[in-house]
């Protein structure tokens, strides 16, 4: 087995426990955390297929290596986005949860997040 | 060739128990310092699969900035109630497990499946890299054959801040972010926030001006600059600049503005939106890399920053 | 020699990742960040002999990326870290 | 002369190597955090140092050289501080970690 493929199989099972994080655990920064896992794995298997794109003298083929660097920076600003508006919930109910169930006045404001 | 096998198994098998234990640890701080050491470790392997420009973001974006974003937000949410957050039932989990499973055994057995070595557009990618005038040609597919996207990313992290900002307390408007500052003022921090930067500002555009030819480019230079700004509010030497400041919000739109500007001048000269006139392409090309390295420098410090916490000062 | 680089590197990874179980144990905060912190340094070290191993063009870049922000996360760490009776005092717009 | 630097190569890197496995070691089995912080300091300076050392020969070039001597200083720096801002917190927190 290559380098590749392992790192493919790795991506692969990335994918998976971030699913299972994201659909299992309540806390929405821990679905933050997990959904992060899952989307490297994503970008693990565009990896895999750069590098066996291997061609012209280079060693990974340059689109997907692009694609994934593209993917990177946007998959931090939506978790700047997703991490502040989980702070500014935790500071308007003092809770951080998705539930908008009762006692919470605020819950309205947070359901969204 | 045994051991270069057993250096990768190895490290994929690091990478997946700490991204285990991102999902399993108890505590949400756990689990965020398991984050920083597995994006540490994802950019070895991205170094493993020759894709030294993804290291690069990897270990700049990936591990460090996102790092400094989830410690403080683990470290803000610690006094959360989780009443409310009662996890799964037993065997809800187990259907969840067996599906993620199912999900994960179909990619891998795909990605065996897939043809090898698969299709490439990497000819193509170096046969036109002379009309760029570059060398490397990730940068080449970022801000030329695909530069429409790169573009619309810059807007994207543009608008993560409006998003951001627009979090902010009635009251806080036009004020400054509640930057990552010290609890205390610490000698030793200061001192690193005193030397670090002028190193890690060489470092930055050495690394965006190598990107013309070698691994490099506008997102890696700009996010080492920008952790230079993070270090000097971490250490408490900055303040983050009030968000109604003109002259970082200039900062922040020049990137996408100098690229839709030229994006446009090239339909009038060179009969194409985003087409370089032939012969001055790489000038161009880095014209609106640096800028495009200021707008990141400038931007991730702000989205880890925050929404405006205090309010603006008469 | 490339055999022995290679293997030189899989022999830190394996070290620091024994140090992990730090991160497993704790028991503290601080002893977790350690064992980042070693694994940072680990990572490092492991980088620098993959880049001279095989010759991978721009690696030792991505380690000097990797030492510039060795001290992030710790940095983080304990700027959030204050206990929280001090941290009201010096953040009290904070809250 | 070539077989004369492989060998400082494989020398400062076997010893490099352990540092950082005595480092680990310490910081296993330490009984407390300020011990298990100084065992940790150890594979940062004379770990990474002894291996940059040893992969100085390979270098290629005065380039090459400087940004091995810079990982290194960068990453001096950054255990230095880090293990003072840690001891710090391990202070303020008395014994209860």
């Amino acid at each position: 087995m290559n380098t590749a493929s392992l790192a493919g199989i790795t991506g692969a099972l990335l994918v998976g426990l971030g699913l299972f994080g994201l659909v299992t655990n309540p806390r929405p920064l821990r679905k933050l955390l997990a959904f992060n896992l899952l989307g490297s794995g994503v970008f693990l298997l565009f990896g895999v297929l750069a590098r066996r794109g291997a061609a012209a003298g280079i060693a990974a083929d340059p689109v997907p290596q692009a694609m994934v660097i593209t993917g990177i920076v946007v998959a931090f600003s939506a978790t700047a986005l997703a991490v502040a508006l989980l702070l500014r919930l935790f500071e308007e109910t003092g809770r951080s949860t998705l539930r908008a169930d009762p006692p919470s006045k605020a819950a309205g404001d947070g359901s969204g997040a | 060739m045994t051991v270069v096998n057993a250096l990768d198994i190895g490290l994929a098998a690091l990478v997946l128990a700490l991204a285990a234990w991102t999902v399993a640890a108890r505590e949400a701080f756990a689990a965020a310092v398991g984050y920083v050491a597995y994006g540490l470790l994802l950019s070895l392997v991205w170094v493993r699969l020759f894709a030294v420009d993804v290291a690069l973001t990897e270990a700049a974006i990936g591990s460090g900035v996102t790092g400094v974003l989830l410690i403080r937000a683990a470290a803000r949410l610690r006094g959360a109630t989780p009443a409310l957050d009662e996890p799964l039932a037993p065997p809800l989990r187990f259907l969840a497990g067996v599906l993620c499973a199912m999900v994960a055994g179909a990619l891998a057995a795909t990605v065996l499946l897939m043809p090898d070595p698969a299709p490439t557009l990497a000819p193509q990618a170096v046969g036109n890299l002379p009309s760029t005038g570059l060398g490397n040609a990730v940068t080449a597919v970022l801000i030329s054959y695909r530069a429409f996207d790169t573009m619309l990313e810059k807007v994207v992290l543009v608008l993560a801040v409006v998003g951001v900002w627009s979090l902010a307390p009635d009251a806080c408007w036009g004020g400054s972010p509640g930057a990552p500052r010290p609890a205390r003022p610490e000698a030793a921090l200061a001192f690193l926030a005193q030397v670090l930067p002028p190193l890690g500002i060489v470092v930055g555009i050495h690394i965006f001006w190598v990107g013309a030819d070698e691994p490099g480019g506008a997102f890696q230079g700009g996010a080492i600059l920008a952790a230079m700004w993070m270090i000097t509010m971490m250490a408490g030497l900055t303040e983050a600049p009030p968000v109604s400041s003109t002259r970082l919000r200039l900062v922040l739109v020049s990137g996408p503005a100098v690229f839709l500007a030229i994006g446009l001048a090239g339909v009038v000269i060179a009969g194409g939106f985003l087409a370089y006139p032939s012969g001055s392409a790489k000038p161009l090309i880095l014209f609106i890399e640096a800028f495009m390295t200021l707008t990141i420098a400038a931007t991730l410090p702000m989205l880890v920053a925050g929404p405006p916490e205090q309010p603006p000062q008469p | 020699m490339t055999g022995f680089l290679l293997s030189a590197a899989g022999f830190i990874l394996l070290t620091v990742a024994t140090g992990l179980v730090r991160i497993l144990r704790g028991p503290g905060d601080c002893d977790r960040m350690m064992a980042a912190q070693l694994l940072g340094t680990g990572a490092t070290a492991a980088l620098l002999l993959v880049a001279s191993a095989t010759g991978a063009p721009g690696a030792v870049d991505v380690a000097l990326g990797l030492a510039l922000l060795a001290a992030f996360a710790s940095v983080a760490f304990v700027n959030s870290a204050a206990p929280p009776e001090q941290n009201l005092n010096n953040e009290a717009g904070v809250e | 002369m070539s077989a004369a630097l492989d060998l400082l190569t494989i020398v400062a890197i076997l010893a490099g190597l352990f540092f950082f496995l005595a480092g680990t070691v310490g910081l296993l089995r330490f009984p407390d955090p300020l011990s298990r912080l100084h065992a940790l300091t150890k594979a940062d300076n004379l770990g990474l140092g002894l291996i940059v050392v040893g992969l100085l020969p390979r270098a290629g070039g005065l380039l090459g050289v400087l940004k091995l001597v810079a990982v290194w200083f960068l990453v001096l720096l950054a255990s230095a501080t880090v293990a003072q801002l840690i001891a710090g917190a391990i202070r303020r927190k008395g014994s209860s970690t």
